[in-house]
């Protein structure tokens, strides 16, 4: 079990690192809903339903919504570099 | 019962770890979405009946989780299959030229 | 740690759905385009709600199955959500 | 308008019965008033269920439907694995345009997520009749246009008994 909760942390870790280093908004995105992946399944691991039910709910789903809305309004994707057509 | 219920668990967890080797191995994204998507959704699915073997009073949820996985899996690649095709990946060209000819 | 007991079969499936998080995590770091990630993101989604499946069977506790159900639900509208606001970018 | 009131209601209360697991009084009550809610609020938006041919044969029809969709979904896995598991790239891509007798939304889409599962095949797009397949393995010689036909029209053939 503590390897799994290692192995989540190591990915929530990557995961948000490349939120942090991408320049293309929508694949941060992409990277924030990974985040909150891995707490949702953290939080289930540490016997903490309740918690990660809300954070599945609120995290994985609404705030990735959010931003990819956001995003997408705001046209901020004009502001990709490198990361995108190849 | 529980043996059943072990194997299928495996078979499933073989199938997304193909899906995810498939996910770094394919060459392009189109690829990537074929292999990625068959696999798990039947690795999806063979983990839930897996742990139906293990747990018959939990069908109703299984049964949920299962027609939800069988519809959402593949609309979802399709439409990031779909995404990619607008943001001008074409890795195919000479491929669909050949065809039409 | 938690004193669950899993068995060798049940052992071999967690270190292969631990292997296939990896793989799918590293498909999302190197991905060369945005589709790539989010199609990464996608498989890590149905990858996570079947483990959480699964760890509902081993902590024997039927929320888990909730979360998973809410997991998945949300996850497909986040990742279309993603998708369409890619495909507007073109 | 009454029949697809008819359907969401009974589909509403039958997930409901699903996640709660009970058949006692008190949350069949709740659950019908919360499906006849839903239900009155999203009726409008659910054209597609008119698509739906409901006959005393419909069960049937599922059940050949999910036949010879899990034989397909089983085949493309064991398919797939192989070409993963197969050093160097045992894929050739390409990608090819149908068309579809299939006049409704549902029925369109459910043909597209058929061909998603299918062995090497993959629905990229649908637009107005047309569907665009990207085939991963397209072996030179064969007839890709008529092997796609064939693949779209055994499905096809399937759910037109029950959809328009």
């Amino acid at each position: 079990m503590l390897w799994l909760v290692i192995l989540a942390v190591v990915v929530m870790i990557a995961a948000a690192l490349l939120t942090v280093f991408l320049r293309s908004y929508l694949a941060a995105v992409a990277a924030v809903s990974v985040v909150s992946l891995a707490l949702a399944v953290i939080f289930a691991l540490l016997r903490a339903p309740d918690v990660a039910l809300a954070e599945a709910a609120v995290a994985a789903g609404l705030s990735g919504v959010l931003l990819a809305l956001t995003v997408r309004r705001t046209g901020l994707w004009r502001s990709d570099a490198g990361d995108g057509k190849k | 019962m529980t043996v059943i219920g072990d194997i299928f668990l495996l078979v499933g967890a073989v199938f997304l770890c193909l899906a995810a080797l498939g996910m770094v191995r394919m060459p392009d994204v189109f690829n990537r979405i074929q292999t990625g998507t068959k696999g798990s959704t039947l690795g999806a699915l063979s983990v839930l009946i897996g742990v139906f073997f293990h747990h018959p009073d939990w069908w109703a949820k299984l049964v949920v989780l299962a027609v939800f996985v069988l519809v959402t899996s593949p609309v979802g690649s399709s439409i990031i299959a779909r995404a990619a095709l607008a943001t001008g990946l074409r890795p195919w060209h000479q491929a669909e030229d050949e065809e039409t000819v | 740690m938690m004193g669950l007991e899993i068995g060798i079969l049940g052992g071999i499936a967690v270190a292969l759905l631990g292997i296939a998080v990896l793989l799918g995590a590293a498909r999302l770091v190197l991905g060369p385009t945005v589709a790539d990630r989010v199609v990464a993101a996608d498989i890590l989604t149905i990858i996570t709600t079947a483990a959480l499946v699964w760890l509902a069977l081993v902590q024997d506790s039927a929320i888990v199955l909730d979360i998973a159900l809410v997991f998945g639900a949300l996850s497909f509208v986040g990742v279309v959500a993603i998708a369409r606001a890619l495909e507007k970018r073109s | 308008m009454t029949r697809r009131f008819a359907m969401t209601f009974a589909g509403l209360l039958f997930v409901w019965i699903l996640l709660t697991g009970t058949l006692a009084v008190q949350e069949i009550i709740v659950g019908i008033l919360v499906a006849a809610g839903t239900a009155a609020i999203s009726i409008r938006h659910l054209q597609w269920l008119d698509d739906v041919m409901l006959t005393p044969l419909l069960p049937l029809h599922l059940g050949r439907y999910f036949f010879t969709f899990f034989k397909a979904l089983i085949f493309a896995n064991f398919d797939v694995a192989r070409r993963v598991v197969t050093p160097g790239m045992a894929i050739r891509p390409a990608v090819v345009r149908v068309h579809t007798e299939l006049h409704s939304d549902l029925g369109k889409l459910w043909l597209a997520n058929s061909i998603t599962l299918t062995p090497g095949t993959l629905t990229v797009d649908l637009d107005g009749q047309e569907l665009l397949i990207h085939w991963i393995d397209a072996t030179p010689g064969t007839d890709l246009e008529t092997a796609t036909r064939e693949i779209v029209a055994g499905f096809e053939k399937v759910l037109k008994e029950f959809l328009k």
